[in-house]
């Protein structure tokens, strides 16, 4: 019996590094401390009814960053240790097997569970202040896929201490992925996690694009919304397109390895060549999905900063529009070395370099945006600044990576590794960073330390490029991505020393962030206006932070920067108005459903990880009866009365 | 949770009547038997076959949309209209692209 | 096939208890389920696109010729058509407010939904018996992938119809309910169309 | 105000740091630009002429965005225009929507006529008959097998100057990608199918290739050796081999395809069809390398 424990946990617990051990004790350290500290304050109700519970969009967004947060800092130690066994020829710092799940989990977590929940959050908190709606379309389906993706990311986390890690690339190419070389349960953990967020994020591209469609505030025609949640609605039109071709891609790929299907395996008669042809066709889409947004957020720093309207409005409806709809017609540009024959190639080749017109478009448009405008230089708009320098370089290595016939050179190298970096790092990273910095106020209701802001930003920089120019240079030294070491004879340490440097000064960066938060909280500086950077949009006209209900009378809407001009009519005539007439506000209730659906969801998940068909069965029977429950409710909004209303406003305007 | 971008309020239902109803339902018999028999009697061949049945697949999906699903009666904004188009697009897209790439382009020997 | 669950779900979820200042909350939540269908037509596409590229990859196994019985797929094409008719004369019974006809007409589609069901279930009984199974070769993973799917969408909404026959029988004809049977109706449909493209690609041309 | 000033030499900095990476110190380990083979050679012209014709937007735009922070940043008595309101001017959008497409004209019709003409499995144009090398990825070495003379290597391969190779492509595990940077690009190694990729050195020397997709836990040392020799020693080569190393069996080959790294190896022979067995190992089940009109072909004669 004992021994029959003893093997079944040695196969289940990841066992034998040394690193391993230190990271799951303290996992369990961290889980013993938060329970400890929340029964030790009673707060397990208030964690409950606040936040597990919550269909509020603010708070949503609140949780979504904070796991982003918490992904990025694993995601970065993965790239730490990456860079460190790196740093020299020839170092044994990880072994092969723990390199490769490294360089996987990293790609997936910092794509998929840091980026788009990042993304989301800002989603959350923004979109609908900025159209002057009091919640989301679907209130509940927003709480649901913010919990689907809570547990998906927690499921694919999982395997770093149960079962190990998937080790095939943060796509999982078969036959590699496929259960013959891959018997292991890490790629099982990598497709039931990203299925699992998947669907919470297809959901959320559904829920945006209605509420951006359908709930604007009276007056707000298309043509006057702000930027943001244009490009927010662009971002989630490639998500519902783009999200399915991945749900099922996966699902395939998961009926080889489960049911013994042959899609993707080599006998039988499948063709690997299908999968990497359907992953790019959402692959792609995706990295359009999580930059659209971060050119929105540059689009209203840009402006605000400037103190000037954005310049080209239509033009930058049109490039991001364009930029959404063309993103899925260039998928083929990641394998010209598949030999798809030249027409295929050229066809792609061409249309991936269109891409670049709308791109650049949008950079002109912000320049002149800040031309004639009178510049203040806060952390958001630093940040938006980094952007446009680090976008072009990498704007311009994406071009050259377009040109089919050269692509055979650079393909799998240092070179593309430096050019997606540098449009994620510097387009979607500085754009979230300036976005988060720049509704901080507005969420938190205090600013952050601009001081510590500036280091952080400049670490960020330097960092940045320090990490991955030399990789341009590496790429064409001829090497490959994804290696665990290379020798002394390829000359190619020093350049690797230097990016192992300039990762370590983005680590430190990071630590900035942290303390800055830390101090901020600390030394608190509250924002008494709501409006601390003297913002243009219907955010900056309520109090910060926003009430739950978001406004209290709907704002009528007449120009695209609303708030910009009533605080112009404001100076013209001065305010005389009585207060405008308070009307009871209907709002969503409360549910436990997504937290607990979610959670079968994550035990079916479990379930078909390790094959335990009891638990697949349980946690699917699970996900059925919560979904019939909720359908038989009907009971699931209230009214405000006007004098909590009332009374909320008089507590926040004092 | 109101939402405003609706100028007059309507009920949500599309219209339709009994027999709009049942032209839509001969209409998709009749463009169900028609590559039925096609195939069972070996009418055409090859590429001919694939275009009778991919036309009669075709004109009953519209079938479906006019007269079971009302698309016609949508009223402005046509968002409804706008997302089937760009989804049908993007369907296209997958399937002749995976065709294109997968079937007719292969250097190999 | 999770998608379904979840989106589905969703635009079936909150009501409102009074909506006469609401009038377009309910068609707002009728545009998100168009919405996802239009996801799940991507879906499908994806798995069209895995058939059509893998079908010819028999691995020395049967094909369509050998393996389709037609009498019994005509049968259920011509079934699911006429739920799909019937369906739709349930939302006209709607308009007209007769509750009976409206739980009638769903009660017919479902048993209509059910018989096809049935008849895929033996059909895919029959193709294991004849050692054709998902793991035989590229083309019957493919092909079982695409149909089940199909299949799966149909059971989810035979289910979620007879949860929605309880609800009219609680709470008459409200504009929730109204809401929820236009939804339904317009998934159903959706499946008929879905189904089409299957007859056509999979077992017409298939077969010939 | 100091900031901007800071970013603008941090910007122009990091600019010249990478120009001088480019044209001094490292070209020499920069092996993709220092290029031995026509095909290389091409692919490195366009790579050249398409960062020319990207620096002529992306240069002149740093300089803008300097100039613009710069001028136009918030300060007490600036004499630089202020106008909020000023949010439109056709004119200048239609040269910015003018210039990308110009430029991305150019370039795409550069790199159309660069995708035909660099087509990886078009023969070279030579006078010389080309060498047929067979390649196989396995896991975790690549095996070279010269049909014409009979002998196999493992991790090393070996061809006379001048002469076109026609590298025909396989794998016996999971997908990798076949590269000799100074030779020319690249090529997926899959199972199932055999590319055909056409490459050429011009110069005798030691180069290096590498497999360039991952192929699991080795893969780090994939490397093989790249030799190209004149005709004569390539000759003498082939009869050494002949003469000095065991042959490859079947079952030397079944050894030699479990997972594991190896040494560079030579063999005087390898068993008949060896390579057609490989590709054709998956191949059976599939219609790979068979395009859509040949399966219909083949139906109709069926």
């Amino acid at each position: 019996m004992w021994e029959n424990v003893k093997s079944f946990a040695s196969e289940f617990f990841v066992t034998g590094d040394p690193l391993i051990y230190g990271a799951d004790i303290s996992i369990v350290l961290t889980i013993i401390g938060i329970v400890f500290g929340l029964t030790y304050f009673k707060k397990w109700g208030w964690l409950w009814r606040e936040w597990l519970t919550t269909v509020d969009h603010k708070k949503i967004g609140i949780m979504y960053i904070l796991s982003a947060f918490l992904m990025l800092f694993r995601g970065g130690v993965d790239a730490l240790l990456m860079r460190a066994q790196l740093a020299m020829p020839e170092l044994n710092l990880l072994a092969p097997d723990h390199y490769n799940q490294i360089f996987t989990t990293h790609g997936v977590i910092m794509i998929l569970f840091m980026a788009m929940p990042f993304m989301f959050g800002l989603f959350n908190v923004v979109v609908p202040l900025q159209i002057g709606a009091r919640d989301v379309a679907y209130p509940f389906l927003n709480a649901l896929s913010f919990w689907l993706f809570f547990f998906g990311a927690m499921l694919f986390n999982l395997s770093f201490v149960i079962g190990g890690s998937p080790d095939s690339g943060w796509l999982a190419y078969p036959p590699y992925s496929e259960r013959m070389f891959n018997p292991g349960v890490g790629q099982d953990f990598y497709i039931w996690g990203i299925q699992i967020s998947g669907i919470g994020s297809l959901m959320t591209g559904i829920n945006f694009i209605v509420t951006i469609l359908k709930m604007r505030a009276p007056g707000m025609k298309l043509m006057k919304m702000p930027m943001f949640p244009w490009s927010v609605l662009s971002s989630c039109i490639a998500i519902i397109f783009s999200f399915p071709i991945l749900t099922a891609t996966l699902a395939l790929l998961f009926l080889d390895r489960y049911l013994g299907a042959h899609f993707f395996t080599l006998d039988g008669g499948g063709n690997p060549m299908m999968y990497i042809n359907l992953i790019w066709m959402w692959g792609h889409p995706e990295v359009y999905i999580i930059v659209l947004p971060a050119f929105g957020i540059y689009s209203e720093i840009v402006s605000t900063f400037a103190k000037k309207k954005l310049f080209g409005y239509k033009s930058m409806v049109y490039a991001m529009m364009i930029i959404s709809i063309l993103s899925f017609l260039v998928w083929a540009h990641h394998f010209f070395t598949m030999g798809s024959g030249a027409d295929v190639n050229a066809f792609f080749a061409l249309t991936t370099m269109l891409i670049a017109i709308p791109t650049g478009v949008k950079v002109f448009n912000w320049l002149f945006t800040m031309f004639r405008g009178k510049i203040t230089f806060e952390t958001p708009m630093l940040w938006t600044l980094g952007f446009i320098v680090c976008f072009l370089v990498g704007g311009m290595t994406g071009v050259l990576l377009s040109v089919a016939p050269a692509d055979f050179q650079f393909h799998n190298s240092y070179f593309l590794v430096a050019h997606f970096h540098n449009t994620i790092i510097g387009g979607v990273v500085f754009g979230y960073f300036a976005g988060l910095y720049y509704w901080w106020p507005k969420l938190f209701g205090f600013k952050l330390n601009e001081r510590i802001g500036k280091w952080a930003f400049w670490f960020w920089n330097i960092g940045f490029y320090a990490c991955f120019m030399p990789q341009y240079v590496l790429g064409l030294m001829g090497m490959t991505r994804r290696l665990v070491t290379y020798g002394w004879d390829k000359g190619w340490w020093e350049m690797n020393l230097v990016s192992t440097i300039g990762a370590g000064l983005m680590g430190i960066a990071f630590l900035f962030q942290v303390w800055q938060i830390v101090y901020s909280v600390k030394h608190l500086q509250k924002d008494e206006t709501g409006d601390p950077w003297n913002g243009r949009t219907l955010e900056w006209s309520i109090p910060s932070p926003a009430p739950y209900y978001n406004f209290a009378t709907l704002p009528q809407v007449s120009s695209q920067d609303e708030w910009w001009e009533e605080k112009q009519r404001r100076e013209r005539e001065p305010l005389s108005l009585a207060p405008p007439k308070l009307e009871p506000i209907h709002m969503p209730k409360n549910s436990g459903i997504p937290f607990v659906m979610s959670m079968f969801w994550f035990a079916a998940g479990f379930g078909f990880v390790f094959d335990w068909l009891w638990l697949t069965i349980s946690g699917l029977v699970g996900v059925a009866v919560c979904m019939l429950v909720h359908s038989f409710n009907y009971d699931t909004d209230y009214y405000i009365p006007v004098e909590d209303i009332k009374r909320t406003e008089a507590a926040i305007r004092g | 949770m109101t939402q405003h971008d609706m100028t007059h309020p309507h009920d949500a239902e599309t219209q339709g009547s009994l027999k709009s109803y049942t032209i839509g339902f001969l209409f998709s018999i009749v463009l169900t038997i028609i590559p039925i028999t096609a195939v069972l009697y070996g009418w055409a061949e090859g590429m001919t076959n694939t275009i009778v049945l991919m036309t009669a697949a075709v004109l009953q999906f519209v079938v479906q949309l006019i007269y079971f699903m009302h698309l016609r009666e949508e009223k402005k904004p046509r968002y409804n209209l706008v997302t089937l188009i760009l989804g049908l697009i993007i369907l296209l897209v997958i399937v002749i692209g995976s065709m294109w790439i997968m079937l007719f382009n292969m250097v190999a020997t | 096939m999770a998608q379904l669950n979840d989106s589905g779900h969703a635009n079936q979820h909150v009501s409102s208890s009074d909506h006469h200042d609401h009038p377009d909350m309910e068609e707002m939540r009728t545009f998100g389920f168009w919405i996802y269908l239009m996801t799940d037509v991507i879906i499908f596409g994806t798995l069209f696109a895995a058939y059509i590229v893998l079908q010819g990859n028999r691995n020395g196994g049967p094909g369509p010729e050998e393996l389709f019985q037609m009498g019994g797929i005509i049968a259920s094409t011509f079934i699911l058509l006429t739920s799909s008719y019937t369906s739709g004369l349930a939302v006209l019974a709607m308009h007209k407010g007769n509750r009976q006809a409206l739980m009638g007409w769903l009660g017919v589609t479902a048993l209509l939904g059910a018989t096809f069901i049935v008849l895929e279930v033996n059909e895919f009984i029959h193709l294991v018996h004849e050692g054709a199974t998902i793991s035989t070769s590229a083309f019957l993973s493919a092909f079982f992938t695409l149909v089940g799917t199909h299949g799966l969408h149909v059971s989810i909404g035979l289910v979620w119809m007879i949860a929605l026959i309880i609800q009219l029988a609680k709470h008459g004809i409200t504009p929730v309910t109204k809401r929820k049977v236009n939804v339904i109706s317009l998934f159903w449909h959706f499946l008929d169309v879905v189904w089409i493209f299957v007859f056509t690609i999979v077992y017409l041309m298939g077969v010939r | 105000m100091k900031r901007p000033n800071a970013l603008r030499w941090f910007a122009s900095l990091s600019m010249l740091v990478l120009l001088l990476l480019m044209t001094t110190g490292c070209t020499e380990s920069m092996i993709v630009l220092d290029p031995k083979g026509p095909i290389a050679e091409q692919q490195r012209d366009l790579m050249i002429i398409s960062t020319i014709l990207t620096s002529l937007v992306i240069v002149p735009v740093l300089i803008l965005t300097v100039i613009i922070v710069w001028r136009y940043r918030d300060r007490t008595g600036r004499k630089a225009k202020y106008a909020p309101d000023w949010e439109h001017s056709t004119k200048l959008e239609v040269i910015w929507w003018g210039i990308p497409i110009i430029i991305i004209t150019v370039l795409g019709l550069i790199t159309i006529k660069g995708t035909y003409a660099l087509e990886p499995s078009k023969p070279l144009e030579s006078d010389k008959k080309p060498l047929t090398i067979q390649v196989t990825s396995l896991d975790w070495k690549w095996l070279f097998q010269y049909p014409e003379q009979g002998i196999a290597t493992v991790n090393a391969v070996n061809f006379p100057e001048g002469v076109p190779i026609r590298f025909e492509i396989t794998a016996d595990s999971p997908m990798n990608s076949f590269w000799i940077p100074q030779l020319g690009g690249q090529m997926y190694a899959m199972s199932g199918m055999a590319m055909t990729l056409y490459l050429q050195a011009d110069e005798r020397g030691e180069y290096w290739g590498s497999g360039a997709n991952f192929t699991g836990k080795e893969f780090a040392k994939m490397y093989f050796d790249v030799k190209s020799t004149s005709q004569e020693e390539f000759d003498q080569w082939v009869s050494e081999v002949k003469a000095s190393s065991p042959a490859l069996t079947l079952e030397g080959y079944q050894q030699l395809a479990e997972p594991a790294a190896s040494d560079v190896k030579t063999f005087s022979a390898f068993p008949e069809g060896l390579f057609y067995m490989t590709v054709t190992k998956y191949a059976s089940s599939h219609n790979h390398g068979l395009s859509w009109e040949d399966i219909q072909k083949i139906k109709i004669q069926e």
